[in-house]
Protein backbone atom coordinates (compact mmCIF):
# COMPACT_ATOMS: atom_id res chain seq x y z
CA UNK A 1 0.00 0.00 0.00
CA UNK A 2 2.78 2.41 1.18
CA UNK A 3 6.63 2.77 0.87
CA UNK A 4 7.99 5.37 3.54
CA UNK A 5 11.69 6.77 2.60
CA UNK A 6 13.04 9.89 4.85
CA UNK A 7 15.74 11.98 3.21
CA UNK A 8 16.77 14.98 5.64
CA UNK A 9 13.44 16.69 6.88
CA UNK A 10 11.43 15.56 3.92
CA UNK A 11 9.10 12.05 3.73
CA UNK A 12 8.51 10.49 1.13
CA UNK A 13 5.66 7.96 0.47
CA UNK A 14 5.54 5.93 -2.59
CA UNK A 15 1.60 4.54 -2.66
CA UNK A 16 1.36 0.87 -4.16
CA UNK A 17 -1.50 -0.75 -5.72
CA UNK A 18 -5.09 0.05 -5.34
CA UNK A 19 -5.95 2.86 -2.57
CA UNK A 20 -9.74 2.31 -1.48
CA UNK A 21 -11.50 2.23 1.60
CA UNK A 22 -9.70 -1.24 2.30
CA UNK A 23 -6.52 0.06 2.56
CA UNK A 24 -7.56 3.81 4.03
CA UNK A 25 -7.11 3.16 7.34
CA UNK A 26 -4.15 1.64 7.76
CA UNK A 27 -2.20 4.09 5.22
CA UNK A 28 -3.67 7.06 7.68
CA UNK A 29 -2.22 5.46 10.33
CA UNK A 30 1.32 4.59 8.49
CA UNK A 31 1.45 7.79 7.26
CA UNK A 32 0.97 9.63 11.07
CA UNK A 33 2.75 7.33 12.35
CA UNK A 34 5.72 8.10 9.77
CA UNK A 35 5.31 11.97 10.29
CA UNK A 36 5.47 11.84 13.81
CA UNK A 37 8.01 9.66 14.16
CA UNK A 38 10.44 10.59 11.93
CA UNK A 39 9.93 14.34 12.82
CA UNK A 40 9.75 15.01 9.00
CA UNK A 41 8.42 18.16 8.34
CA UNK A 42 7.63 18.33 4.81
CA UNK A 43 5.91 15.35 2.53
CA UNK A 44 6.12 13.93 -1.25
CA UNK A 45 3.77 11.49 -2.36
CA UNK A 46 4.34 9.82 -5.23
CA UNK A 47 1.70 7.81 -7.21
CA UNK A 48 3.79 5.48 -9.89
CA UNK A 49 2.75 2.60 -8.16
CA UNK A 50 -0.84 3.44 -8.07
CA UNK A 51 -3.12 1.16 -9.92
CA UNK A 52 -6.28 2.72 -8.77
CA UNK A 53 -7.41 5.48 -6.38
CA UNK A 54 -11.05 7.25 -5.57
CA UNK A 55 -11.82 9.48 -3.32
CA UNK A 56 -11.71 7.65 0.00
CA UNK A 57 -8.08 7.01 -0.86
CA UNK A 58 -7.57 10.85 -2.39
CA UNK A 59 -9.12 11.98 1.29
CA UNK A 60 -6.08 10.16 3.11
CA UNK A 61 -3.78 12.14 1.05
CA UNK A 62 -5.31 15.35 1.55
CA UNK A 63 -5.71 14.81 5.19
CA UNK A 64 -1.66 14.23 5.16
CA UNK A 65 -1.44 17.87 3.13
CA UNK A 66 -3.60 19.85 5.55
CA UNK A 67 -1.74 17.82 8.78
CA UNK A 68 1.74 18.56 7.06
CA UNK A 69 1.14 22.46 5.72
CA UNK A 70 -0.81 22.96 8.76
CA UNK A 71 2.59 22.54 10.79
CA UNK A 72 4.62 24.88 8.45
CA UNK A 73 6.32 22.03 6.06
CA UNK A 74 5.87 21.89 2.62
CA UNK A 75 3.70 19.25 0.44
CA UNK A 76 4.15 18.00 -3.25
CA UNK A 77 3.15 15.16 -5.89
CA UNK A 78 5.00 13.13 -8.09
CA UNK A 79 4.59 10.04 -10.67
CA UNK A 80 0.90 10.65 -11.86
CA UNK A 81 -0.20 9.07 -15.20
CA UNK A 82 -2.75 10.06 -16.78
CA UNK A 83 -5.28 7.45 -15.59
CA UNK A 84 -4.40 8.71 -12.08
CA UNK A 85 -3.52 12.28 -12.81
CA UNK A 86 -7.28 12.93 -13.91
CA UNK A 87 -8.81 12.09 -10.20
CA UNK A 88 -5.94 13.69 -8.39
CA UNK A 89 -7.07 16.47 -10.21
CA UNK A 90 -10.53 16.25 -9.66
CA UNK A 91 -9.84 15.94 -5.95
CA UNK A 92 -8.34 19.26 -6.42
CA UNK A 93 -4.85 18.37 -4.89
CA UNK A 94 -3.24 19.61 -8.07
CA UNK A 95 -4.58 23.20 -7.05
CA UNK A 96 -2.88 23.44 -3.95
CA UNK A 97 -0.04 21.06 -3.97
CA UNK A 98 3.36 21.84 -6.52
CA UNK A 99 4.14 18.39 -8.97
CA UNK A 100 7.71 17.44 -9.99
CA UNK A 101 8.42 15.38 -12.79
CA UNK A 102 10.45 12.95 -10.25
CA UNK A 103 11.00 11.82 -7.02
CA UNK A 104 14.62 13.49 -6.45
CA UNK A 105 13.31 17.07 -8.18
CA UNK A 106 10.24 16.95 -5.43
CA UNK A 107 12.93 15.93 -2.91
CA UNK A 108 15.39 18.67 -3.58
CA UNK A 109 12.64 21.51 -4.04
CA UNK A 110 11.10 20.68 -0.72
CA UNK A 111 14.54 20.13 1.16
CA UNK A 112 15.86 23.35 -0.57
CA UNK A 113 12.84 25.51 0.33
CA UNK A 114 12.49 26.07 -3.06
CA UNK A 115 8.75 25.45 -3.57
CA UNK A 116 5.83 24.88 -1.85
CA UNK A 117 2.70 26.41 0.16
CA UNK B 1 -31.11 -6.61 -23.61
CA UNK B 2 -27.69 -8.11 -24.09
CA UNK B 3 -26.65 -9.14 -20.72
CA UNK B 4 -26.67 -8.38 -16.63
CA UNK B 5 -25.78 -9.72 -13.63
CA UNK B 6 -26.17 -9.17 -9.90
CA UNK B 7 -23.93 -9.92 -6.76
CA UNK B 8 -24.25 -9.21 -3.57
CA UNK B 9 -21.85 -9.22 -0.33
CA UNK B 10 -21.70 -8.39 3.13
CA UNK B 11 -21.12 -4.50 3.85
CA UNK B 12 -17.16 -5.02 4.19
CA UNK B 13 -14.38 -2.90 3.03
CA UNK B 14 -12.36 -5.39 1.08
CA UNK B 15 -15.51 -5.83 -1.31
CA UNK B 16 -15.22 -2.83 -2.95
CA UNK B 17 -12.59 -3.95 -4.72
CA UNK B 18 -14.71 -7.09 -5.65
CA UNK B 19 -17.13 -4.68 -6.82
CA UNK B 20 -15.20 -3.14 -9.27
CA UNK B 21 -13.61 -6.22 -10.63
CA UNK B 22 -16.81 -7.81 -11.04
CA UNK B 23 -18.35 -4.73 -12.70
CA UNK B 24 -14.86 -4.41 -15.06
CA UNK B 25 -15.06 -7.86 -16.32
CA UNK B 26 -18.59 -7.31 -16.96
CA UNK B 27 -17.94 -4.30 -19.19
CA UNK B 28 -15.46 -5.34 -20.81
CA UNK B 29 -17.94 -7.62 -22.88
CA UNK B 30 -18.24 -4.33 -24.72
CA UNK B 31 -14.86 -4.06 -25.41
CA UNK B 32 -14.47 -0.23 -23.78
CA UNK B 33 -11.43 1.56 -24.18
CA UNK B 34 -9.13 1.35 -20.84
CA UNK B 35 -10.13 4.90 -19.90
CA UNK B 36 -13.92 3.93 -19.81
CA UNK B 37 -13.26 1.31 -17.58
CA UNK B 38 -11.40 3.42 -15.10
CA UNK B 39 -14.13 5.91 -15.25
CA UNK B 40 -16.77 2.59 -14.63
CA UNK B 41 -14.84 1.25 -11.62
CA UNK B 42 -13.99 5.02 -10.38
CA UNK B 43 -17.68 5.25 -9.78
CA UNK B 44 -18.36 1.84 -8.78
CA UNK B 45 -16.16 2.11 -5.90
CA UNK B 46 -17.63 5.19 -5.24
CA UNK B 47 -21.00 4.10 -4.78
CA UNK B 48 -19.62 0.60 -2.89
CA UNK B 49 -17.69 2.73 -0.90
CA UNK B 50 -20.60 5.05 0.32
CA UNK B 51 -23.44 2.12 0.92
CA UNK B 52 -20.90 0.51 3.15
CA UNK B 53 -19.34 3.64 5.02
CA UNK B 54 -22.85 6.02 4.83
CA UNK B 55 -25.50 3.31 4.37
CA UNK B 56 -24.44 0.69 6.85
CA UNK B 57 -22.26 3.44 9.11
CA UNK B 58 -19.18 1.11 8.42
CA UNK B 59 -21.43 -2.21 10.03
CA UNK B 60 -20.00 -5.11 8.19
CA UNK B 61 -23.74 -6.91 8.49
CA UNK B 62 -25.55 -4.84 6.29
CA UNK B 63 -25.77 -6.56 2.29
CA UNK B 64 -24.94 -4.14 -1.04
CA UNK B 65 -26.08 -5.46 -4.25
CA UNK B 66 -24.58 -4.57 -7.52
CA UNK B 67 -26.56 -4.94 -10.51
CA UNK B 68 -25.10 -4.81 -13.88
CA UNK B 69 -26.95 -4.39 -17.20
CA UNK B 70 -25.99 -3.79 -20.86
CA UNK B 71 -27.73 -2.30 -23.52
CA UNK B 72 -26.39 -2.07 -26.70
CA UNK B 73 -23.26 0.02 -26.33
CA UNK B 74 -24.29 1.26 -22.87
CA UNK B 75 -24.00 -0.12 -19.68
CA UNK B 76 -26.01 0.39 -16.57
CA UNK B 77 -24.99 -0.20 -12.99
CA UNK B 78 -26.93 0.02 -9.88
CA UNK B 79 -25.34 -0.03 -6.09
CA UNK B 80 -28.01 -0.71 -3.95
CA UNK B 81 -27.93 -1.03 0.56
CA UNK B 82 -30.98 -1.41 2.63
CA UNK B 83 -28.87 1.34 4.85
CA UNK B 84 -29.42 4.52 6.63
CA UNK B 85 -31.27 6.13 3.45
CA UNK B 86 -30.56 10.57 3.12
CA UNK B 87 -33.53 13.05 3.88
CA UNK B 88 -32.09 15.51 1.07
CA UNK B 89 -30.67 13.57 -1.66
CA UNK B 90 -29.72 16.77 -4.05
CA UNK B 91 -28.29 18.47 -1.30
CA UNK B 92 -26.01 15.27 -0.58
CA UNK B 93 -24.85 15.35 -4.12
CA UNK B 94 -23.64 18.76 -4.16
CA UNK B 95 -19.73 18.46 -4.30
CA UNK B 96 -18.13 18.58 -1.35
CA UNK B 97 -21.57 18.09 0.54
CA UNK B 98 -20.50 15.44 2.93
CA UNK B 99 -21.59 14.17 6.49
CA UNK B 100 -18.04 12.78 7.65
CA UNK B 101 -15.32 15.50 8.08
CA UNK B 102 -13.06 13.08 7.39
CA UNK B 103 -14.49 12.58 3.94
CA UNK B 104 -13.91 15.09 0.52
CA UNK B 105 -17.59 14.89 0.12
CA UNK B 106 -16.46 14.45 -3.61
CA UNK B 107 -17.81 10.39 -4.33
CA UNK B 108 -21.34 11.73 -6.29
CA UNK B 109 -19.04 14.37 -8.22
CA UNK B 110 -17.09 11.55 -9.34
CA UNK B 111 -19.56 9.36 -9.67
CA UNK B 112 -21.28 12.44 -12.57
CA UNK B 113 -17.54 13.05 -14.15
CA UNK B 114 -17.34 9.49 -14.62
CA UNK B 115 -20.90 8.60 -15.43
CA UNK B 116 -23.63 10.18 -18.33
CA UNK B 117 -26.01 9.67 -15.61
CA UNK B 118 -26.61 9.18 -12.35
CA UNK B 119 -30.17 8.89 -10.59
CA UNK B 120 -30.14 8.32 -7.09
CA UNK B 121 -33.72 7.30 -5.45
CA UNK B 122 -33.29 6.84 -1.46
CA UNK B 123 -35.49 6.28 1.59
CA UNK B 124 -34.68 7.86 5.09
CA UNK B 125 -34.39 4.45 6.92
CA UNK B 126 -34.43 1.96 4.62
CA UNK B 127 -31.59 2.34 2.40
CA UNK B 128 -30.53 3.98 -1.04
CA UNK B 129 -30.31 2.66 -4.86
CA UNK B 130 -27.58 4.14 -7.32
CA UNK B 131 -28.31 4.16 -11.22
CA UNK B 132 -25.60 4.86 -12.98
CA UNK B 133 -25.17 4.76 -17.07
CA UNK B 134 -22.54 5.51 -19.59
CA UNK B 135 -23.10 5.19 -23.51
CA UNK B 136 -19.58 3.76 -24.63
CA UNK B 137 -17.79 4.71 -27.68
CA UNK B 138 -18.45 2.60 -30.57
CA UNK B 139 -15.71 0.55 -31.70
CA UNK B 140 -16.91 -2.59 -33.71
CA UNK C 1 -17.44 -16.97 8.62
CA UNK C 2 -14.94 -14.35 6.97
CA UNK C 3 -16.55 -13.22 3.55
CA UNK C 4 -19.27 -14.17 1.49
CA UNK C 5 -20.81 -13.31 -1.93
CA UNK C 6 -23.34 -14.56 -4.56
CA UNK C 7 -23.39 -13.42 -8.35
CA UNK C 8 -26.59 -14.68 -10.27
CA UNK C 9 -26.20 -14.57 -14.20
CA UNK C 10 -27.79 -15.49 -17.36
CA UNK C 11 -26.41 -18.65 -19.08
CA UNK C 12 -24.33 -17.24 -21.77
CA UNK C 13 -21.27 -18.28 -22.77
CA UNK C 14 -19.49 -14.85 -22.13
CA UNK C 15 -20.33 -15.01 -18.13
CA UNK C 16 -17.95 -18.22 -17.81
CA UNK C 17 -15.53 -15.56 -17.40
CA UNK C 18 -17.00 -12.98 -15.52
CA UNK C 19 -17.62 -15.89 -13.38
CA UNK C 20 -14.05 -17.05 -13.11
CA UNK C 21 -13.01 -13.31 -12.56
CA UNK C 22 -15.34 -13.10 -9.38
CA UNK C 23 -14.24 -15.75 -8.14
CA UNK C 24 -10.58 -15.09 -7.99
CA UNK C 25 -10.96 -11.35 -6.81
CA UNK C 26 -12.90 -13.10 -4.15
CA UNK C 27 -10.49 -15.74 -3.30
CA UNK C 28 -7.70 -13.11 -3.61
CA UNK C 29 -8.46 -11.97 0.12
CA UNK C 30 -6.92 -14.93 0.84
CA UNK C 31 -3.69 -14.78 -0.70
CA UNK C 32 -3.31 -17.53 -2.38
CA UNK C 33 -0.71 -19.13 -4.63
CA UNK C 34 -1.22 -18.42 -8.22
CA UNK C 35 -1.56 -22.06 -8.60
CA UNK C 36 -3.97 -22.19 -5.93
CA UNK C 37 -5.54 -19.45 -7.85
CA UNK C 38 -5.26 -21.00 -11.27
CA UNK C 39 -7.16 -24.48 -10.21
CA UNK C 40 -9.68 -22.19 -8.20
CA UNK C 41 -10.55 -20.70 -11.46
CA UNK C 42 -9.94 -23.68 -13.47
CA UNK C 43 -12.84 -25.64 -10.88
CA UNK C 44 -15.26 -22.95 -11.57
CA UNK C 45 -14.83 -22.97 -15.09
CA UNK C 46 -15.87 -26.35 -15.58
CA UNK C 47 -18.85 -25.68 -12.86
CA UNK C 48 -20.49 -22.72 -15.01
CA UNK C 49 -20.02 -24.18 -18.15
CA UNK C 50 -21.86 -27.43 -17.27
CA UNK C 51 -24.81 -25.37 -15.97
CA UNK C 52 -24.81 -23.73 -19.17
CA UNK C 53 -24.39 -26.55 -21.86
CA UNK C 54 -26.01 -29.16 -19.81
CA UNK C 55 -28.24 -27.55 -16.80
CA UNK C 56 -29.72 -25.53 -19.60
CA UNK C 57 -28.95 -27.45 -23.02
CA UNK C 58 -27.38 -24.39 -24.19
CA UNK C 59 -30.29 -21.69 -23.76
CA UNK C 60 -29.28 -18.30 -22.50
CA UNK C 61 -32.39 -18.00 -20.44
CA UNK C 62 -31.75 -20.00 -17.47
CA UNK C 63 -29.84 -18.12 -14.30
CA UNK C 64 -27.04 -19.58 -13.07
CA UNK C 65 -25.65 -18.68 -8.90
CA UNK C 66 -22.24 -18.49 -8.24
CA UNK C 67 -21.61 -18.37 -4.54
CA UNK C 68 -18.40 -18.32 -2.58
CA UNK C 69 -17.97 -18.16 1.21
CA UNK C 70 -14.32 -17.85 2.76
CA UNK C 71 -13.57 -19.98 6.08
CA UNK C 72 -10.43 -19.49 7.64
CA UNK C 73 -7.89 -20.46 4.95
CA UNK C 74 -10.36 -22.46 2.87
CA UNK C 75 -12.92 -21.39 0.63
CA UNK C 76 -16.04 -22.76 -0.74
CA UNK C 77 -17.56 -21.96 -4.06
CA UNK C 78 -20.93 -23.30 -5.08
CA UNK C 79 -22.39 -23.09 -8.77
CA UNK C 80 -26.27 -24.01 -9.11
CA UNK C 81 -28.43 -24.08 -12.06
CA UNK C 82 -32.53 -24.81 -11.97
CA UNK C 83 -31.84 -26.86 -15.40
CA UNK C 84 -32.50 -30.23 -16.22
CA UNK C 85 -30.55 -32.06 -13.64
CA UNK C 86 -29.34 -35.64 -13.39
CA UNK C 87 -30.35 -39.16 -13.13
CA UNK C 88 -27.06 -40.73 -11.88
CA UNK C 89 -24.92 -38.25 -10.43
CA UNK C 90 -21.80 -40.71 -9.26
CA UNK C 91 -22.17 -42.16 -12.62
CA UNK C 92 -21.59 -38.65 -14.58
CA UNK C 93 -18.77 -37.78 -12.03
CA UNK C 94 -16.66 -40.76 -13.25
CA UNK C 95 -13.65 -39.50 -16.22
CA UNK C 96 -14.85 -39.73 -19.66
CA UNK C 97 -18.44 -39.89 -18.83
CA UNK C 98 -19.98 -37.67 -20.98
CA UNK C 99 -23.70 -37.42 -22.59
CA UNK C 100 -21.97 -34.98 -25.84
CA UNK C 101 -19.77 -36.69 -28.04
CA UNK C 102 -18.18 -33.39 -28.49
CA UNK C 103 -17.01 -32.83 -25.10
CA UNK C 104 -14.26 -34.84 -22.95
CA UNK C 105 -15.95 -35.77 -20.00
CA UNK C 106 -13.39 -34.39 -18.38
CA UNK C 107 -15.38 -31.41 -16.27
CA UNK C 108 -15.78 -33.00 -13.01
CA UNK C 109 -12.38 -34.79 -13.09
CA UNK C 110 -11.22 -31.12 -13.53
CA UNK C 111 -13.07 -30.02 -10.95
CA UNK C 112 -11.87 -33.16 -8.55
CA UNK C 113 -8.08 -32.49 -9.02
CA UNK C 114 -8.27 -28.67 -8.73
CA UNK C 115 -10.37 -28.95 -5.63
CA UNK C 116 -10.41 -30.54 -2.54
CA UNK C 117 -14.14 -31.67 -2.12
CA UNK C 118 -16.33 -31.50 -4.68
CA UNK C 119 -19.97 -32.46 -3.42
CA UNK C 120 -23.02 -32.63 -5.88
CA UNK C 121 -26.43 -32.05 -5.58
CA UNK C 122 -29.02 -32.59 -8.37
CA UNK C 123 -32.61 -33.25 -8.72
CA UNK C 124 -33.87 -34.32 -12.62
CA UNK C 125 -35.61 -31.48 -13.65
CA UNK C 126 -35.18 -29.17 -11.37
CA UNK C 127 -31.58 -28.62 -11.31
CA UNK C 128 -28.21 -28.79 -9.93
CA UNK C 129 -25.60 -27.54 -7.07
CA UNK C 130 -21.97 -28.06 -7.12
CA UNK C 131 -20.05 -27.35 -4.11
CA UNK C 132 -16.60 -27.49 -4.08
CA UNK C 133 -14.05 -26.46 -0.88
CA UNK C 134 -10.20 -25.41 -1.00
CA UNK C 135 -8.04 -25.55 1.31
CA UNK C 136 -5.09 -22.92 0.78
CA UNK C 137 -1.88 -23.11 2.21
CA UNK C 138 -1.34 -20.70 4.99
CA UNK C 139 1.08 -17.60 4.52
CA UNK C 140 0.34 -15.37 7.14
CA UNK D 1 -8.16 -16.66 -30.07
CA UNK D 2 -6.21 -18.23 -32.46
CA UNK D 3 -3.73 -16.66 -34.86
CA UNK D 4 -3.06 -19.32 -37.98
CA UNK D 5 -0.17 -20.12 -39.99
CA UNK D 6 1.03 -22.15 -43.03
CA UNK D 7 4.32 -23.49 -44.02
CA UNK D 8 3.75 -26.25 -46.98
CA UNK D 9 2.02 -29.25 -45.43
CA UNK D 10 2.15 -27.96 -41.54
CA UNK D 11 -0.88 -25.44 -40.11
CA UNK D 12 0.28 -23.55 -36.92
CA UNK D 13 -2.17 -22.80 -34.72
CA UNK D 14 -0.91 -19.75 -32.02
CA UNK D 15 -3.86 -19.55 -29.40
CA UNK D 16 -4.16 -16.58 -27.74
CA UNK D 17 -6.04 -15.49 -24.60
CA UNK D 18 -8.90 -17.15 -22.56
CA UNK D 19 -10.26 -20.42 -24.24
CA UNK D 20 -13.45 -21.39 -22.74
CA UNK D 21 -16.74 -21.35 -23.99
CA UNK D 22 -16.67 -18.06 -25.04
CA UNK D 23 -14.59 -18.81 -27.83
CA UNK D 24 -14.93 -22.78 -28.47
CA UNK D 25 -17.16 -22.93 -31.44
CA UNK D 26 -15.91 -19.94 -33.10
CA UNK D 27 -12.55 -21.77 -32.74
CA UNK D 28 -13.46 -24.66 -34.06
CA UNK D 29 -14.84 -23.47 -37.15
CA UNK D 30 -11.58 -21.13 -37.72
CA UNK D 31 -9.65 -24.22 -37.10
CA UNK D 32 -11.47 -26.50 -39.11
CA UNK D 33 -11.81 -24.14 -41.75
CA UNK D 34 -8.41 -23.80 -42.15
CA UNK D 35 -7.62 -27.23 -42.11
CA UNK D 36 -10.07 -27.69 -45.31
CA UNK D 37 -8.67 -23.79 -46.58
CA UNK D 38 -5.39 -24.60 -46.78
CA UNK D 39 -5.41 -28.85 -47.45
CA UNK D 40 -3.37 -28.77 -44.69
CA UNK D 41 -2.27 -32.60 -43.49
CA UNK D 42 -0.34 -31.45 -40.35
CA UNK D 43 -1.10 -29.50 -37.08
CA UNK D 44 1.13 -27.89 -34.71
CA UNK D 45 -0.71 -26.08 -31.90
CA UNK D 46 1.32 -23.79 -30.39
CA UNK D 47 0.08 -22.29 -26.33
CA UNK D 48 2.37 -20.10 -25.39
CA UNK D 49 -0.57 -17.34 -25.54
CA UNK D 50 -2.48 -19.18 -23.38
CA UNK D 51 -3.72 -17.35 -20.51
CA UNK D 52 -6.33 -19.61 -19.25
CA UNK D 53 -7.64 -23.02 -20.86
CA UNK D 54 -10.44 -25.27 -19.66
CA UNK D 55 -12.08 -28.79 -20.75
CA UNK D 56 -14.17 -27.15 -23.22
CA UNK D 57 -11.27 -25.37 -25.08
CA UNK D 58 -9.47 -28.46 -24.44
CA UNK D 59 -12.02 -30.22 -26.45
CA UNK D 60 -11.83 -28.32 -29.18
CA UNK D 61 -8.11 -29.58 -29.40
CA UNK D 62 -8.72 -33.12 -29.03
CA UNK D 63 -11.12 -32.75 -32.08
CA UNK D 64 -8.69 -31.12 -34.65
CA UNK D 65 -6.24 -33.60 -32.98
CA UNK D 66 -8.98 -36.48 -34.01
CA UNK D 67 -9.74 -35.20 -37.33
CA UNK D 68 -5.83 -34.68 -38.12
CA UNK D 69 -4.59 -37.97 -37.55
CA UNK D 70 -7.67 -39.96 -39.24
CA UNK D 71 -6.86 -38.71 -42.18
CA UNK D 72 -3.47 -39.55 -42.11
CA UNK D 73 -1.73 -36.36 -40.54
CA UNK D 74 0.45 -35.53 -37.72
CA UNK D 75 -0.31 -33.41 -34.27
CA UNK D 76 2.13 -31.79 -32.40
CA UNK D 77 2.55 -29.23 -29.12
CA UNK D 78 4.86 -26.21 -28.10
CA UNK D 79 4.47 -23.43 -26.15
CA UNK D 80 3.03 -25.76 -22.90
CA UNK D 81 4.02 -22.74 -19.66
CA UNK D 82 3.72 -24.83 -16.14
CA UNK D 83 0.27 -23.57 -15.60
CA UNK D 84 -1.36 -24.70 -18.94
CA UNK D 85 0.82 -28.17 -19.16
CA UNK D 86 -0.87 -29.13 -16.42
CA UNK D 87 -4.75 -28.88 -17.40
CA UNK D 88 -3.32 -30.59 -21.10
CA UNK D 89 -1.62 -33.30 -19.01
CA UNK D 90 -4.85 -33.84 -17.37
CA UNK D 91 -6.61 -33.48 -20.80
CA UNK D 92 -4.45 -36.58 -22.22
CA UNK D 93 -3.15 -34.78 -25.23
CA UNK D 94 0.37 -35.16 -24.25
CA UNK D 95 0.07 -38.91 -23.72
CA UNK D 96 -0.74 -39.25 -27.05
CA UNK D 97 0.82 -35.94 -29.10
CA UNK D 98 4.64 -35.19 -29.14
CA UNK D 99 5.56 -32.22 -27.81
CA UNK D 100 8.68 -29.69 -28.73
CA UNK D 101 10.76 -27.18 -27.55
CA UNK D 102 9.86 -24.31 -29.75
CA UNK D 103 7.11 -23.64 -32.88
CA UNK D 104 9.73 -23.97 -35.86
CA UNK D 105 11.25 -27.21 -34.48
CA UNK D 106 7.58 -28.50 -34.40
CA UNK D 107 7.02 -27.77 -37.70
CA UNK D 108 10.56 -29.07 -39.16
CA UNK D 109 9.51 -32.60 -37.13
CA UNK D 110 6.50 -33.10 -38.39
CA UNK D 111 7.39 -31.62 -42.31
CA UNK D 112 10.16 -33.99 -42.33
CA UNK D 113 7.67 -36.64 -41.07
CA UNK D 114 10.51 -36.68 -37.94
CA UNK D 115 7.93 -37.00 -35.75
CA UNK D 116 3.98 -37.84 -35.10
CA UNK D 117 1.73 -41.04 -34.89
N1 LIG E 1 -25.58 5.04 0.36
C1 LIG E 1 -25.73 6.13 1.15
N2 LIG E 1 -26.50 6.03 2.27
C2 LIG E 1 -26.67 7.10 3.09
N3 LIG E 1 -26.11 8.31 2.87
C3 LIG E 1 -25.34 8.47 1.78
C4 LIG E 1 -25.11 7.39 0.87
N4 LIG E 1 -24.32 7.84 -0.12
C5 LIG E 1 -24.06 9.13 0.15
N5 LIG E 1 -24.66 9.52 1.30
C6 LIG E 1 -24.61 10.87 1.91
O1 LIG E 1 -24.22 11.79 0.92
C7 LIG E 1 -23.05 12.50 1.31
C8 LIG E 1 -22.21 12.85 0.11
O2 LIG E 1 -21.68 11.68 -0.49
P1 LIG E 1 -20.37 11.75 -1.36
O3 LIG E 1 -20.51 12.81 -2.40
O4 LIG E 1 -20.09 10.39 -1.86
O5 LIG E 1 -19.23 12.23 -0.37
P2 LIG E 1 -18.50 11.48 0.86
O6 LIG E 1 -18.70 10.01 0.73
O7 LIG E 1 -17.08 11.87 0.72
O8 LIG E 1 -19.12 12.03 2.10
C9 LIG E 1 -22.38 11.59 2.32
O9 LIG E 1 -21.54 12.31 3.20
C10 LIG E 1 -23.58 10.96 3.02
O10 LIG E 1 -24.08 11.81 4.03
N1 LIG F 1 -25.18 -28.87 -14.32
C1 LIG F 1 -25.49 -30.02 -14.95
N2 LIG F 1 -26.77 -30.32 -15.31
C2 LIG F 1 -27.10 -31.46 -15.94
N3 LIG F 1 -26.18 -32.41 -16.27
C3 LIG F 1 -24.89 -32.20 -15.95
C4 LIG F 1 -24.48 -31.01 -15.28
N4 LIG F 1 -23.14 -31.09 -15.09
C5 LIG F 1 -22.75 -32.25 -15.62
N5 LIG F 1 -23.80 -32.95 -16.14
C6 LIG F 1 -23.75 -34.28 -16.79
O1 LIG F 1 -22.56 -34.92 -16.38
C7 LIG F 1 -21.77 -35.30 -17.51
C8 LIG F 1 -20.31 -35.24 -17.18
O2 LIG F 1 -19.92 -33.92 -16.93
P1 LIG F 1 -18.38 -33.49 -17.11
O3 LIG F 1 -17.52 -34.41 -16.36
O4 LIG F 1 -18.28 -32.04 -16.77
O5 LIG F 1 -18.08 -33.71 -18.66
P2 LIG F 1 -18.57 -32.93 -19.97
O6 LIG F 1 -19.06 -31.56 -19.57
O7 LIG F 1 -17.35 -32.85 -20.82
O8 LIG F 1 -19.64 -33.76 -20.57
C9 LIG F 1 -22.21 -34.35 -18.61
O9 LIG F 1 -21.97 -34.87 -19.90
C10 LIG F 1 -23.70 -34.19 -18.31
O10 LIG F 1 -24.45 -35.24 -18.83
Amino acid sequence: MVEIEKTGEVLVAALKGEIDLRVAPELRERLDRAIEGFAARHLVVDFAGVSFIDSTGLGVILGRYKRVTGTGGKFAVTGLKPAVRRVVELSGLLRIAPEFNSRAQAVRALAGGGAGA
Amino acid sequence: MLNRFRLEFPSRPENVGLARVAVAAFAAQLDPTLEELDEIKGAVSEAVTNAIIHGYGNSPDGIVIVEGILYGDAIEVCVEDAGKGMEDVARAMEPEQTSDPERLGLGFTFMKTFMDEVKVDSVPGQGTRVIMRKQLATRH
